[in-house]
């Protein structure tokens, strides 16, 4: 199979997995925050969080692009902001390949993670107040491990959209080889030359592998997580 | 150790209004469905904030709405027996014993390897709740909420669920746990035998307030609580002491009025407990009865008649110190003419006192 | 009076939309990358008239007898530029070797894909014959199309990009640092052609029209060359 | 209306081999928990294939493994109440009550109106189940079974999860079906109570197979029964005549041993009808007694006697053509010296026999 | 706000709702008997049909378009045989705009109706059996109702998503004015035009306000569903 890719190939494919990798787990605490506030909590601006979580996906995703490199583009709001107090810069680099990925694939995880946290019974998390425990310390230890199977499939499916994003991380940041060259963008390279659509067919077959491998094993492992609650 | 409940909270339809102090020991909460139960213990762990009134433990206030006060559930140091368990179900019995340990003030009063003991779940430590049965799973929430050491433990229905091989499991266990800790415990039941095995204490809810609490053996002896308690389940409490075990397998008994024989008790000689006589199922009788297969016979004096709503009278007698109650026919009652101030030998057979209504107390 | 159906490549946009408003007949015409629009038309799409970004699809569609090859013409030519963001202040002139390296500095340069997308591969050209490209190539940030290149630069991530000059020319916000030489990359034409078997009357017609030298003005105004102009 | 079970099946560990033939009336299946008693009735139900074997009802076969048949669930037209009323919660009780109608290959015997008379919920229809207390929810779900004219009623412990005022409520009706309706049911139950008052035939399971199979009163009376009901639960259950209502509240009967007097029942003289005396409940005595409140005695002759496990003897008695059972201590047994063979006589308390002891049969 | 949107763009979001509304409708049926095979049948190939049901969500968009393009073209399989036998075209037509949407929005849906049925309590269903009624009734009649919060949800996610679907639609049906040009596809092309960004901008803006109405009005619902379930 080493022949099969090209070194650039498998750069693309190295750095789609690296990438997606990271925007999951960037975006798992803000999701978890984020679906647990939309589930259990009352407050105003709620439907305007739930809006503002589903933008990326009613979106286009150019459009959605655009506006990261407006905000978190080195003359952006948040990105000069950044980039003055932590140089951190996010445009034109792997980071923030992951940003845009993550924030596409965010709605998806929320989703999940909402449902997940919508089943936990509430008397359990009390039950443990009234044990002493204070409430961070009940998220962790009754919350947290209670929905890992809505977890393992939210993340996953994040996964899998982020492995499968183009359009906003191209817009974002671009196309640059080795940086931010992503399996789609290599897709898409392909399809736009006559005749590449063998080449762009051949790296399909490999995100569909990966995304179907990252599939099959979530659904194996959030099985495992039911059994280990059901208990023996 | 005490509680001290002052609360007023308006519930969809329902105005509740509930003052009472608990001391320490048993007090049961009983009432009919609805009547706010749940409610009171939901206050007393602060999971439900009472639109005003007085929560102390220990006399020290935990909800005070003239001084704004309202210490968060797990600063309260409750130990809440739920009806449903509600053991975490992804962690193993031991991990749930010790989840509150870390947050007990001090070390618990017992350690992990006394409580499983006492509760008899030493061997269950490993396994996870989900293949615990009915009554081993009540074992641990109470065992989990032991250890926590809290000021006080709540318990809302903790048998409710459970049927009745699994209950005669639970409660010497929770008679053990009145008898060797010092913990006040709140019990909600709506089993007159339950309570009568337990409590010291007896708060009678009715339509979201107190209608009558007082020490057990004078709520439940009471006449008047008949309708409350159900006809069936009406009885008295009397005090006693196990005076002698007979090797045909019978315990004597001493109460004030005479002596009582019982089916073989574990207790040793000397102490102090309680039996319950319900009201049917005491026989009256003018002359000493001969020739019975009945044991027991006391002599009483008669000192009510009360009827009830179908063809049954509520005798009330004082028999010694102690109040004795007897349902009767009106039919019997008229023919054998009885009045207050009658002499009367009444009649129980020692099998139908239950095992479960003997506690020490 | 027959609608028109006209897949033109997206970079024609302005003009064309100005230019069908005084057309006669109504003209429909559907915007998009010329690999999309010609790979439609390989897969029936009902269009009229092809103009193409890219002579390499059109030739494409030529081989698969798609076109009218006949009818085939080479509407508009199109210059590179090269362009500088608002705040930067370029002193550099396009020239064999000229230093743009330095000029980039630790930033980029915003091109469209350069193996993929025509401006790119068109910029990818001048810069190699200019003997630059070595120099930049690490720090090119391709794009899916030329107009988000222009983007990166107007909003300032980018100082500099290769684009088309009818790009640069609507752009109020970049400057202009240059024109790649003509020689130094294959000639930009966008050819136009009729689809076979279609709507070969009206697709002429506007063709024509498009060929007339009222249209040739607005093309021009837009910054296209015309093929007369000596591209 | 009859129904054959003859199956064999594999459930964990347990073997079930379970046979037995359920004539018309209410047919119990009674057990501990575990036994394979719900096992059972989804089998009858098609909710379950059975390994092998073959069900009949009314003679047709709906399952057999040997001609590899096996009649689906919604073509059994069997009328299953579960334990959990499972009424769809979207529709309102009407829709309920309605839902099987349209399947139902004839007119159902009685109408909506009759059968929401009868169980006293015609005011409910147009609320949703999700407002119904646990009673109420419980009959609609029995009207909904009996509308959708099933050949067999199937209930699974239909009151378990009731409290006993709800249980009170709803027994009544299900004595009103067995006897107005010619429906067979196959009710399993915990509870002693509940199937000597509406059993006609009991089927006791033990370890997943049928222990003991007969009319109630056999089972019930079966001295040897006694570990599997459990001591407090043993007793007779007597084939009783109604003979006249008196002023004072009370009902006379007569049983085949002689007359009792019973709290007024609302069934008119002549009835046919039977009662049920706990073995814990009867005193006995060699002299005839007199001056008692007690006004229930039955002459006897004892059949054998039974040393329980602890200081209690079971005594069997003929009384009449029937069998009582009498539980009391060793102690008394010896004092009195009773032996096989000996007269003597039974003290029942009129209010010791339970209202909810006495069915029409 | 007549003045605000030109012609040209009115027409693109009355086909981009036209487009989305039956794309969501011709998904439904499709995604209630798959997400319930999912979620209620053990049968051989049921990963391989869940991965098949998420591929849109992992494939860049465009390659999604493009197989469409291969598939129900008019060269294509089933698209050549559509016209052979009924004289349906679907490429470049808004038929085929619908389909791409469906396509795209599927997975989404098909996760919430089999959230949504995996929470039927299946002894509702068994009860039903046992008064008569036959299995497509039961569905009809039970399990279809209780999950109507879900179907509602997953409904307006799907239509949400579907107003923002480009990149497939854009590559199958093409960008044709009034025919197959959605909103999104006119976002692009502003996108494509020197200082076209505030009228791309203005497009944006409307499609957020009409996804956000649906969510809402979703939300909304939903609650109501489960309200009546409920019962008073
Ligand atoms: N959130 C609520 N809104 C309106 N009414 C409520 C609410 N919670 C409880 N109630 C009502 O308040 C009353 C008291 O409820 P509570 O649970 O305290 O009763 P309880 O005595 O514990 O009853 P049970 O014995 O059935 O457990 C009931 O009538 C109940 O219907
Ligand atoms: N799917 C299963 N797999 C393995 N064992 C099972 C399964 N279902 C039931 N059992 C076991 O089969 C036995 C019989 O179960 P069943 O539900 O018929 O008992 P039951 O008599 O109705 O008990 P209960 O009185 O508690 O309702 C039990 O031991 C149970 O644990
Ligand atoms: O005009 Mo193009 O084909 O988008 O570079
Ligand atoms: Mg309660
Ligand atoms: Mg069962």
């Amino acid at each position: 199979m080493s022949d099969w890719l090209g070194p650039a190939e498998w750069q693309a494919l190295a750095l789609s997995l690296w990438v997606s990798f990271f925007a999951t787990l960037l975006s798992l605490p803000f999701g978890v925050f984020i679906a647990y506030a939309l589930a259990r909590w009352q407050f105003r601006g709620k439907h305007i969080l739930n809006v503002l979580v589903h933008l990326p996906l009613i979106l286009p995703p150019v459009v959605t692009g655009y506006l990261l490199l407006l905000t978190f583009g080195r003359q952006g709001a948040i990105g000069s902001w950044l980039y003055d107090n932590f140089g951190v810069i996010l445009a034109f680099r792997w980071t923030g390949a992951v940003l845009a990925a993550a924030i596409m694939a965010f709605p998806l995880m929320v989703r999940s993670l909402r449902l997940a946290i919508e089943a936990v019974d509430p008397k359990l998390e009390q039950a443990a107040a009234t044990l002493g425990a204070p409430r961070l310390w009940v998220f962790v230890t009754v919350t947290l491990p209670l929905i890992l199977p809505g977890l393992i499939a939210g993340s996953v499916l994040a996964f899998a959209k982020a492995m499968g994003e183009f359009g906003a991380t191209i817009t974002f940041v671009s196309n640059i080889p080795g940086q931010t060259q992503t399996l789609p963008s290599a897709i898409y390279a392909f399809l736009q030359v006559p005749g590449g659509e063998g080449s762009a067919l051949r790296l399909v077959v490999v995100s569909v592998v990966v995304a179907m491998g990252a599939l099959l094993a979530s659904e194996w492992l959030a099985r495992r997580a039911v059994q280990r609650i059901a208990g023996s | 150790m005490s509680l001290l409940v002052d609360i007023r909270h308006r519930l969809g339809a329902l105005d509740l209004e509930i003052s009472f102090r608990a001391p320490g020991g048993v007090t049961a909460l009983f009432g009919r469905s609805g009547t706010g139960k749940t409610t009171v213990i939901n206050a007393v762990a602060g999971l439900l904030t009472p639109e005003s009134g007085r929560i102390e433990l220990d006399g020290e206030p935990v909800f005070d709405t003239r001084s704004d006060l309202s210490v968060p559930t797990h600063k309260r140091r409750v130990g809440y027996v739920f009806q449903d368990g509600r053991l975490f179900p992804h962690l193993s019995v031991r991990q749930n014993l010790t989840y509150g340990e870390r947050f007990a003030r001090a070390k618990p009063r017992a350690s992990l390897a006394e409580v499983s003991e006492l509760l008899g779940i030493s061997d269950l430590l490993e396994r996870r709740p989900g293949g615990l049965s009915g009554g081993e799973k009540q074992r641990v929430a109470i065992g989990r909420a032991l250890l926590s050491r809290p000021r006080i433990l709540l318990m809302d229905e903790p048998l409710a669920a459970l049927d009745s091989a699994r209950k005669a499991e639970i409660l010497p266990f929770l008679e053990r746990l009145r008898d060797h800790t010092d913990i006040p415990i709140l019990y909600v039941s709506h089993s007159v035998a339950e309570i009568a095995r337990l409590a010291t204490t007896v708060v009678v809810l009715e339509g979201g307030s107190v209608a009558r609490s007082g020490p057990a053996e004078h709520v439940l002896s009471d006449p008047g609580m008949v309708r409350q308690i159900g006809v069936r389940d009406a009885g008295a409490v009397l005090p006693a002491t196990i005076t002698r075990h007979h090797n045909d397998g019978l315990t004597e008994l001493s109460v004030s009025g005479g002596r009582l024989f019982l089916p073989e008790m574990d207790t040793a000689p000397g102490t102090a407990t309680r039996v319950r006589i319900l009201a049917h199922d005491v026989i009256l009788s003018r002359a000493l009865p001969q020739g019975l297969s009945a044991l027991n016979i006391l002599s009483a004096t008669i000192l009510a008649l009360r009827d009830g709503d179908g063809p049954g009278v509520i005798v009330q007698m004082q028999c010694g110190e102690d109040r004795l109650l007897a349902r009767i026919t009106r039919r019997s009652a008229d023919v054998m003419a009885l009045q207050p101030g009658d002499h009367i030998h009444a009649v129980i057979k020692s099998v139908s006192i239950a095992r479960t209504d003997v506690g020490a107390g | 009076e027959t609608p028109v159906t006209v897949f033109a490549a997206a970079s024609l946009k302005s003009a064309l939309d100005e230019l069908a408003a005084t057309y006669a007949d109504p003209v429909h015409i559907s915007y998009g990358g010329s690999s999309t629009l010609a790979r439609q038309i390989q897969h029936g799409a009902p269009a009229d008239l092809f103009i193409s970004a890219n002579a390499a699809w059109m030739d494409v569609l030529e081989q698969d007898g798609l076109i009218v090859a006949a009818s085939r013409r080479t509407l508009l030519t199109n210059r590179l530029v090269l362009i500088a963001g608002p705040d930067v202040d370029p002193d550099l002139t396009i020239e064999p070797g000229f230093d743009l390296a330095a000029a980039l500095g630790q930033d980029h340069l915003a091109m469209a894909l350069i193996d993929a997308v025509p401006a790119g591969i068109y910029g990818a050209a001048a810069l190699r014959s200019l003997g630059v490209w070595e120099q930049v190539a690490h720090r090119v940030a391709q794009t899916d199309n030329v107009r988000a290149a222009l983007m990166l630069v107007v909003l300032g991530e980018a100082p500099y990009g290769v684009v088309y000059a009818t790009d640069a020319e609507a752009s109020p916000d970049v400057r202009v640092v240059g024109m790649f030489p003509e020689g130094s990359h294959p000639p930009i034409r966008y050819p136009a052609a009729p689809i076979t078997g279609a709507n070969p009357a009206p697709a002429q017609a506007f063709l024509d029209f498009l060929l007339t030298p009222e249209a040739g003005e607005v093309f021009q105004k837009h910054g296209f060359g015309l093929p007369g102009d000596g591209a």
